[in-house]
């Protein structure tokens, strides 16, 4: 492996940090934010293109980058769900007359960090990928700085944030310690055939911190408030790729360094699927601010998704990486249609404002139906397909009681998504809103139609690809 | 031996001294203040180890550019301190009690595990590899291996530098700034206003 | 009485643990827990480098020099959130920043 | 024509009046839809009596005829079918007589109602059912008919919708039946998958099987035929209104009189007596069950004539006199004389039919007036409706001279049951205490028939006078009494009036039923119960080698034969001293009101008893399991409860949610804590 | 004839199209527009209706086999794959049948969003229509699950005053039984690698994997049919729904539990249906008593009908585990008839309620006097509710009753006390209803039925008495598939 080929592995990566870079500037010097946004999606999306068209091609720098199925598949989902959330911020802020150029930058910079999460193959990779989409999430959850919410939302996010990185870093570090390397191969070698008691304190660590990034219980504290707070379109971003990438991060960690650990790391994630589900039923019945009720529904789907991972084999990873391009329809599609709204230039974010919503919106209130019955389950609506997956690999798995459990659990979520329908449909209107942005509408439309009936058709191909990702961790 | 047993507990006592001096005193300041003798005695264990590129690192980043930035902020924020650092004591026996058992765990594991790890049977610290210096060995490697890397961190600086703009940097309006371009682009048509004044009708300004 | 790995070990138990603490037994100072978070990471590369040195691998030392450099990325990023929590709020008391809950 | 398309006219003739009545009644007029009817039936009542000529003296043969399937599930063959055979055959001129007769008769007594077509519809639809039942081939036809009569029974009792007791006593008529039917049903099922088959033909060739089977049922074992005899003869219990299930038919009296006389008296209520002979090749396998009949008609018998003893209302009496009757038909089948239940239940559809509608034509000429007390010395001015009121009395009291063989209808029949119940009775101890009540329900009867007939034909005139201020009588007399015809308040204007005779559409059908009640039993007891008996019957009733009770029968002593009679003298001797010689005795024996007086004029208690108990109980649990069982338990505890539970587990997990970095902090090192010792625990073992 | 199946399921959808094509016609909402919208509607249903008709001609009935079957390779090893057998195609047929009745029956008594109550019916018959078709397991969760999307809409937003409380009773309730159900879908996947439905049919899993499996798809039926004690949102929903969601619900959505149990819980999980034969029994005669006992206090029309039908269900159940051939036969005649009288009962609710928009028991009383021919259509229709021999609730009532009787002589025994109850009950209802004097002034003036009511009814009455006279004719189509799962259920069971 010489360097050029190393790099042609990261093309995606480049594009985009060549797309930042050259944005970041042009941004500086020039008045026209509006082209940074629309370039900085491009430049998503011609990533995407990139990790879809190279496919996989190999590892490089050593075993710490490693593009395979998986990483392109992750890529691809990662990317475009970025590019949308660029369109859908824009009029958002310009309507708050905030109109940073540093948002798409912000953006791809934590895309380009997801990007690497999904390519990591070392602890060093694995914490560089952590760290660097992070640090944009932390800031693009505060970037509306003059709101109060938003800045408190950013400082829980980043100090509790930064408490995970370092939970994260000294699993890490004993890891490092106790198995000799921090790659993962070499880590699967020590692991191998009964693991050190270190290394699986270190994974325990590695995995309360990763446990974070998802949003599991119980270190899913900071999503309400963050979500809460934090700008409709930023929402709209965090819920979708950066639990994908911290999710195939999870996987490849778990499959290729920690193999051999399976038995161990399978019943805590069950823990931590179970508590998510638990936690995201149960909690989410007492909301009346939509954003946090999602990020309580987001909590619970983290659970299904990390019951997936539990699985331990090929079928529950393949369960989890559909489950997770799923779910990011589901979430952006719902964030879009909340960044859609408003009235009397309150954004609508409570449940109460949603009240005879299919009157006002018809468009709107269909896409959001349709987005709360798919985060219920309803097939045949692609939240079910996801759940689908899901349980079906759980179950393959032997781990029946487990997932009648957390099945149970969706039932107790069931009765939001359908007080939000409810309120929607049933009750009285409570007055007109102003007319969405056609960028948010359009999202939230396309989107909805995905969840169904699209979804029927892309599965088909779907299933395929994700098999041949999961297929690329190695497990049984 | 006995030397560096010596250097050794009376670094790690510092360091864990005026670690816990950080979170406890009342005045930020002072916190701040802490933080540097840790990371001063932080230092020196990695010299001990044999590690003196990233003990230097230590000093200069964090001695030289973190703790300064806190004690800036500390000091731009004005905070009335006296009001501060209550109901420190209430909360201090669950916190302790939970910190305790995962000390305790996180020690168990440390020493007596330690044995069965991958850096067992070696008894002594070694900093230098192959007969290059300790930051020689550092540049190869990561400038080889990990330079994708090593450009990636770049970004995350870039990132932080990006953030920290985009939250704090204001534009106050009605601040005159001074504007190079114009200053140079500045000649003598646009410099200069020709009027005819009208007898007994001044400036009209 | 040799110094081995397991002492350093410990002093970044202890320091990890009280970095931890710091976090939640704080409840006036929000620059306080950003030190923590700073203790946390020392104790992290305390880890890593006493690794290093005992495994005769380098690669720890360069892992502790990303956790450096991305410390002090996080100690810019977290002082400008603060600033801005500062601006909106005018103060860094940690029992202010609840306005969300439930 | 041939006997089979005889038949199927004969069936469906008053399905179709009854469909045209009913459906387009209200287009075609009163007067077309009672044409309509009433000359379809004669029509059928023409033709089954063809059949049962030629069944009696034309040889005709037994015949099935299969029209339809019916449900054919596995061996549960049931088809739509007209089975013509002995007892059908009676059955059948028995209905369509009656019915017809009823159908002329109602022409009179109905014509101030404004909703004839739905009462002759209703009337029509009840003789179709009840033709379905009597030539039923199968269980399923028969339950068909069986429930059919009871609909048809429903709706006539609740003819007069607007009148509260006319709607109780419809629904209770209703239910008792279907307690009934509850047995009948089980015993259906029982016999199903005994036999594997539920059509008789197939059936009753094998019961000998069985007759020495066990079958388990409810978690004991039984005796095959017996369990299955004794299900089915729950059926005939609720239909024949037998002791315990009898409560509703002296309240179904609320129907229009007709409707009384048709379905409560000589067809509807003897379906059960029909069952039981139908099923005879059952019942002679049934030991135990035939001794349970017997009792039960005995005890029937004997407490319908004392409840009949103090009864002040017309039609009342009248109803227990049938249920009396009834009691002596099943007593009979339950001896083996089902030859002679038969006969009895042949010609009291004669005397009884005649009975209710003189009864009805008295409370026709009354202005709607049933309670006897308000009656007396209406002979004059009824005479027609007295004469045949003394031919109906003298049939039911058995009335003839043995010696001679010579009598009224009743004196036949009855007294064939009686000298079969002797005859059965030397070896069977209940068989004689079925005689004995015989003998003593003998005595009742002809008590309170001529106590009906003294205090309506004879003594003193009671209305007139009175009639103005019977609001001031006790108002639980008064509901009893008062018809509320759409009409009744035309007729308070005639209250003072004079009674008067009924007109000629009434009188025509009494003066055909008194011919059958002076002659039915004359006529043909050679072939029901005599000689000819065998010959008459060809295998449609079954006798076990064993059984020659009715052979005995005709050889019982003198004094047997005479008993009934000398019973019956009594009865009317003791009657006529208290209603006609010491006129006012009976109201004033009634005044004081004694215990045994008031014992047999509230029924024995029954009906407070099954309130108190039934009813009660039904209501007590209906609402135990709604509010308690459905809404407090299962609601509670159920949905509502858990929705609060998980409502009040989200709210605690919110409120874990405060908000402070702080804690949200401390949660997660609780999760690492807890994780890290959990991973110390189990994984280091 | 490969295909019509779909047809006959996506048809309502093409419907459903229509109505939101209208859009270009006539404004959304506007009189002309519903009024379009619902001769769209009944057209649409009676071309469903039509082309299940067809479908029953052609369909074969000497066979057991699954007919008409489409197969298409999907995704992840499911397909879509329709079919029919001698048991389903009757459920198709019945609800193709009561869904223009529906559509007839709220012509005018909703008044408001009519294009998307509409739109939801149709979706609803589609989606029900699809779990009687469905051979793929998923496919069949797919159309079981959705449906109650609609139904909720329906209960929800046309419903009566507490109409929320109804319609989540009933989305939480059947929701929860349903995701057991597919939990041990899943599992079934998972270990014979097929979701074909006659494959499964035919798989022979393992005792102690069969409890399990039975278990979860009784949870899920047993709500839905339902079953004491799991029955307590059906009152609610009845009371709640608009009278054509009533109808349905009665109708056709209770039956997809008594379907369930004949498609999957007998011929795949034969040994546990065995095994827990006397639970099933003892929930089914308790639900007769029980419910009965409990209709017969309501003073709610609609929640004593509602809980007639528990207790009518009550039979079907019994009917079902009796695992004999009078018992199932009697189960699905009771279902079918179930629906025509139940339905047809709701109706008669409904045409008072739209006249007096009170379904309280005491508001009524003597309406024979005003409406004659409501009352003989009422009279009939609690006549077979009452299971009166003529009328087609008798048939199945008489059935169920005697295949229990083989399996469980007790059960039969409780069970034919439903019998005196369900004339307690039906009647005392009639009388209150119907029959008396006009006491409430309110009632003094209210019509009889028009000829669009007596239009809605006649098909049922129709329907009602042919079967109950000539029930042959169910049991011919019937036949060959129930023989068939009763000798398949006899042979695992070794019975």
């Amino acid at each position: 492996m010489n360097f050029s080929t190393d790099l042609s592995l990261a093309l995606p990566e480049l594009i985009l940090a060549g797309g930042a870079l050259v944005l970041l500037v042009w941004g500086a010097f020039q008045s026209r934010a509006n082209m940074v946004f629309s370039l900085a999606a491009v430049a998503l999306l011609v990533a995407a293109g990139a990790a879809a068209v190279l496919g996989p091609m190999g590892r490089g720098f050593s075993g710490g980058l490693i593009a395979d199925q998986a990483s392109a598949f992750a890529k691809v989902a990662i990317y475009a769900a970025s590019a949308i959330a660029i369109p859908l911020g824009q009029p958002w802020f310009q309507r708050r007359g905030v109109n940073n150029f540093e948002f798409p930058i912000l953006i791809v910079l934590a895309a380009l960090g997801m990007g690497m999460m999904a390519s990591a193959g070392d602890l060093i990779s694995l914490y560089i990928g952590v760290e660097l989409h992070s640090l944009a999430l932390y800031v693009l959850a505060a970037i509306h700085r003059d709101n109060a919410k938003a800045s408190e939302a950013g400082l829980k996010y980043f100090v509790l944030g930064a408490l995970s990185s370092g939970l994260l870093l000294y699993g890490a570090s004993l890891i490092y310690g106790f198995a000799g390397s921090t790659h993962f191969t070499v880590i699967a070698q020590a692991v191998e055939g009964g693991a050190n008691v270190g290394v699986l304190f270190g994974l325990v660590f590695l995995i309360c911190g990763l446990a974070f990034k998802i949003s599991a219980a119980p270190f899913h504290m900071w999503t309400p408030d963050v979500y809460e707070g934090a700008p409709t379109p930023v929402v709209a971003f965090f819920g979708a790729a950066p639990k994908m990438a911290a999710m195939v991060l999870f996987a490849r960690v778990l499959a290729e360094g920690f193999g051999g650990a399976a038995e161990q790391w399978r019943q805590i994630l069950i823990i931590i699927a179970l508590a998510s589900v638990a936690v995201g039923a149960f909690a989410g019945l007492a909301q009346s601010n939509l954003k946090r009720l999602w990020a309580y529904s987001s909590i619970a789907n983290i659970g299904y998704a990390v019951l997936g991972l539990a699985s331990g084999d090929t079928a529950g990873v393949q369960a989890m990486l559909v489950f997770m391009v799923l779910y990011m329809v589901d979430v952006t599609g719902f964030f879009a249609c909340l960044a859609a709204l408003s009235r009397d230039g309150r954004p609508m974010e409570t449940i109460s404002d949603m009240a005879g919503l299919f009157k006002e919106r018809p468009g709107i209130a269909l896409a959001m139906s349709a987005f709360a019955l798919s985060a219920l389950g309803l097939p045949p609506f692609s939240g079910f397909w996801a759940k689908f997956y899901v349980f079906k690999a759980a179950i393959g798995a032997g781990l029946g009681v487990v997932a009648v459990i957390a099945l149970v659990g969706s039932v107790v979520a069931a009765f939001y998504y359908l007080r939000l329908i409810k309120v929607m449909w049933f009750d009285a209107s409570a007055g007109a809103t102003e007319t969405p942005p056609v960028e948010a509408r359009t999202i939230a439309l396309a989107l909805a139609l995905f969840t169904f009936p699209v979804v029927l058709v892309a599965l088909a191909f779907l299933d395929p690809l994700a098999a041949a990702a999961a297929a690329a961790f190695g497990l049984a | 031996m006995a030397l560096q047993a010596i250097a050794f507990y009376l670094l790690a006592t510092v360091t864990i001294g005026s670690g816990l001096a950080v979170v406890s005193v009342r005045n930020p300041v002072h916190s701040v203040l802490f933080l540097i003798l840790t990371f001063f005695s932080a230092a020196g264990l990695f010299l001990l180890l044999g590690a003196e590129f990233l003990a230097m690192l230590l000093v200069v980043v964090y001695v030289g550019a973190v703790a300064v930035l806190f004690l800036f902020v500390v000091m731009m924020l004005d905070v009335d301190f006296g009001a501060l650092k209550q109901g420190f004591a209430r909360y201090a026996p669950v916190g302790a009690f939970v910190g305790g058992i995962l000390a305790i765990e996180m020690i168990i594991v440390a020493t007596a595990v330690a044995r069965g790890g991958a850096a067992s049977g070696v008894r002594e610290p070694m900093s230098a590899l192959g007969g290059l210096s300790n930051t020689e060995t550092i540049g190869r490697v990561l400038y080889t291996d990990y330079v994708y890397f090593f450009q990636a961190a770049g970004l995350v600086l870039l990132v932080a530098m990006i953030g920290a703009i985009v939250l704090t940097l204001r534009h106050k309006p009605g601040v005159r700034r001074q504007v190079i371009a114009d200053q140079v682009a500045r000649n003598a048509q646009s410099g200069m206003r020709t009027v005819q004044i009208k007898p007994g009708e001044g400036m009209g300004e | 009485m040799t110094i081995g790995l397991s002492h350093y070990l410990a002093v970044a138990a202890i320091l990890f643990t009280i970095g931890v603490f710091g976090i939640f037994v704080n409840r006036k100072n929000i620059i306080v827990i950003l030190m923590s978070i700073e203790l946390i990471l020392l104790a992290v590369n305390i880890n890593l480098v006493a690794f290093s040195a005992y495994l005769h691998d380098v690669v720890g030392q360069i892992f502790a020099m990303f956790v450096l450099t991305v410390a002090a990325a996080e100690a810019a990023v977290g002082l400008a959130i603060l600033v801005t929590f500062f601006r909106n709020r005018g103060g860094i008391a940690v029992d202010d920043a609840a306005v969300m809950k439930g | 024509m041939t006997p089979q398309s005889l038949a199927i006219i004969l069936v469906f003739a008053p399905l179709l009046g009854a469909l045209i009545a009913g459906l387009f009644g209200r287009r075609i007029g009163d007067f077309a839809s009672q044409a309509v009817t009433t000359g379809l039936l004669l029509l059928a009542c023409v033709l089954s009596w063809t059949l049962f000529i030629q069944w009696t003296w034309g040889g005709l043969e037994a015949f099935t005829l299969t029209l339809l399937p019916f449900i054919n599930v596995g061996d549960f063959q049931s088809a739509w079918s007209i089975r013509i055979d002995g007892l059908s055959a009676v059955m059948l001129i028995v209905v369509t007589s009656v019915s017809a007769l009823v159908h002329v008769y109602s022409w009179g007594y109905m014509a101030e109602d404004d909703s004839r077509p739905r009462f002759f519809a209703y009337l029509s639809l009840f003789t179709f059912a009840m033709l379905a039942l009597v030539t039923a081939a199968d269980f399923m036809q028969l339950f068909f008919g069986w429930e059919g009569v009871g609909l048809a029974s429903y709706l006539l009792i609740g003819f007069w919708f607007k009148k509260p007791t006319a709607n109780a006593a419809s629904i209770k008529a209703f239910v008792v039946n279907r307690v009934g039917d509850f047995g009948f049903a089980l015993g259906i099922i029982t016999v199903f998958w005994m036999f594997g088959t539920i059509e008789f033909a197939e059936i009753f060739p094998r019961v000998q099987e069985f007759a020495s089977v066990g079958w388990s049922f409810a978690g004991q074992t039984w005796h095959a035929v017996d369990l299955a005899c004794a299900l089915l003869f729950v059926g005939a219990m609720g239909k024949s209104a037998q002791f315990f299930l009898h409560t509703w038919l002296p309240d179904a009296m609320e129907g229009p009189t007709p409707v009384s006389a048709l379905i409560h008296a000589a067809t509807m209520v003897t379906a059960g007596v029909y069952m039981v002979c139908l099923l005879s090749p059952m019942f002679e396998y049934a030991p135990v069950t035939k001794q349970i009949v017997t009792l039960v008609g005995a005890v029937t018998a004997l407490f319908a004539a004392t409840v009949g003893l103090a009864q002040n209302d017309i039609k009342r009496v009248i109803a227990y006199s049938t249920c009396s009757q009834l009691g002596y038909m099943f007593f009979a089948a339950g001896v083996g004389a089902y030859q002679a239940a038969m006969f009895h239940l042949f010609t009291h559809a004669f005397f009884k039919a005649l009975l209710f509608l003189g009864a009805g034509s008295v409370i026709h000429g009354m202005h709607h007036e049933q309670d006897m007390r308000k009656m007396g010395a209406l002979w004059k001015l009824l005479p027609v409706t007295y004469a045949v009121m003394v031919i109906g009395t003298l049939a039911i009291t058995g009335f003839g001279i043995p010696d001679l063989h010579l009598g009224f209808a009743g004196f036949y029949s009855k007294d064939t049951i009686i000298e079969a119940a002797y005859a059965a009775g030397e070896e069977n101890g209940l068989a004689y205490f079925a005689f004995v009540i015989g003998i003593l329900a003998a005595g009742l009867t002809a008590y309170y028939s001529w106590r009906l007939a003294f205090m309506t034909f004879h003594g003193h005139a009671k209305w007139g006078h009175e009639t103005h201020d019977d609001h001031a009588h006790a108002p639980a007399q008064h509901v009893t009494h008062d018809e509320p015809l759409p009409d009744a308040h035309d007729h308070g204007h005639h209250h003072g009036h004079t009674p008067h005779e009924s007109p000629l559409v009434m009188v025509v059908p009494l003066l055909l039923l008194a011919l059958g009640a002076v002659a039915a039993g004359f006529a043909f007891v050679e072939h029901f119960v005599g000689d000819h008996q065998a010959e008459f019957w060809r295998g449609a009733i079954f006798t076990a080698p064993t059984n020659h009770v009715l052979e005995h029968a005709h050889h019982v002593p003198q004094w047997v034969l005479y008993a009934p009679l000398v019973a019956s003298m009594l009865g009317l001797a003791v009657a006529f001293y208290i209603y006609v010689l010491r006129e006012g005795l009976g109201a004033r024996m009634a005044a004081k009101e004694g215990p045994v007086w008031s014992f047999l004029y509230n029924k024995w208690f029954f009906d407070e008893l099954y309130n108190a108990t039934f009813v009660r109980a039904a209501r007590g649990l209906g609402d135990l399991f709604w509010k308690v069982g459905d809404q407090k338990i299962i609601d509670g505890l159920g949905p509502n409860g858990v929705a609060a539970t998980s409502a009040m587990i989200g709210r605690l997990t919110g409120k874990l949610q405060t908000g402070f970095v702080y804690h949200y902090a401390f949660v997660m090192l609780l999760g690492v804590a807890g994780l890290l010792t959990f991973a110390l625990f189990f994984w280091q073992a | 004839m490969t295909g019509i199946l779909s047809l006959i399921t996506y048809a309502p959808l093409l419907g459903v199209a229509a109505i939101l094509a209208l859009r270009l016609v006539a404004p959304a909402g506007s009189p002309r527009s519903a009024e379009l919208a619902k001769w769209v509607a009944l057209v649409t249903t009676l071309v469903t209706l039509a082309l299940s008709l067809v479908m029953l001609g052609q369909f074969d009935r000497t066979t057991a086999d699954f007919q008409f079957v489409e197969d298409f390779a999907w995704f992840g090893g499911l397909h879509y794959r329709m079919g029919v057998d001698g048991i389903s195609v009757l459920f198709v047929v019945l609800t193709a049948f009561l869904m223009p009745l529906c559509i007839a029956a709220s012509w005018r008594s909703i008044e408001h969003r009519i294009e998307e109550y509409l739109i939801a019916f149709l979706a609803l018959e589609t989606l029900v229509i699809g779990v009687f078709c469905a051979l793929d397991l998923i496919l069949f969760y797919l159309f079981f699950e959705f449906g109650l999307a609609p139904m909720f809409l329906i209960i929800g937003v046309w419903g009566g005053k507490n109409r929320v409380y109804a319609a989540f009773k009933f989305f939480l309730y059947t929701l929860l039984g349903s995701v057991l159900m597919l939990a041990a879908v899943l599992g079934m996947i998972g270990i014979t690698g097929t979701s074909s439905i006659p494959e499964l049919m035919t798989y022979d899993f393992g005792q102690e994997i069969q409890i399990w499996l039975w278990l979860a798809f009784f949870a899920s039926f047993a709500v839905k049919m339902p079953m004491w004690p799991v029955h307590t949102w059906l009152p609610d929903a009845h009371v709640e729904a608009p009278t054509a969601g009533s109808v349905i619900l009665a109708g056709v959505l209770l039956k997809m539990g008594g379907y369930g149990f004949m498609r999957f819980s007998l011929p795949m999980f034969p040994d546990a249906s065995a095994y827990f034969t006397p639970l099933v029994f003892a929930m089914s005669v308790i639900a007769i008593v029980y419910t009965s006992l409990v209709a017969f206090r309501q003073t709610d029309i609609k929640k004593l009908i509602a809980y007639s039908s528990v207790a009518h269900m009550g039979f079907v159940t019994l009917g079902i585990f009796s695992g004999n051939a009078q018992g199932e036969q009697g189960a699905i005649f009771q279902m079918v008839s179930h629906g025509l009288i139940s339905g047809a009962l709701f109706l008669c609710v409904g045409v008072v309620y739209d006249r007096m928009h009170t379904r309280e028991i005491a508001f009524y009383g003597g309406l024979v006097n005003r409406m004659p021919w409501y009352a003989a259509i009422f009279l009939l229709f609690t006549m077979g509710n009452v299971g009166l021999p003529g009328t087609s609730g008798f048939v199945g009532e008489i059935l169920t009753m005697a295949g229990a009787y083989q399996a469980s002589t007790w059960a039969a025994i409780v069970a034919a006390t439903g019998v005196i109850l369900s004339a307690v009950y039906a009647l005392s209802l009639y009388r209150r209803v119907v029959f008396g004097e006009i006491t409430n002034p309110a009632l003094a003036e209210i019509k009889d039925l028009n000829w669009r009511e007596v239009a809605i009814f006649a098909p049922l009455i129709i329907g009602t008495l042919y079967l109950g006279i000539y029930p042959a004719a169910v049991f011919d189509i019937t036949q060959a598939s129930v023989d068939n799962l009763v000798a398949v259920y006899r042979a695992a069971t070794g019975g």
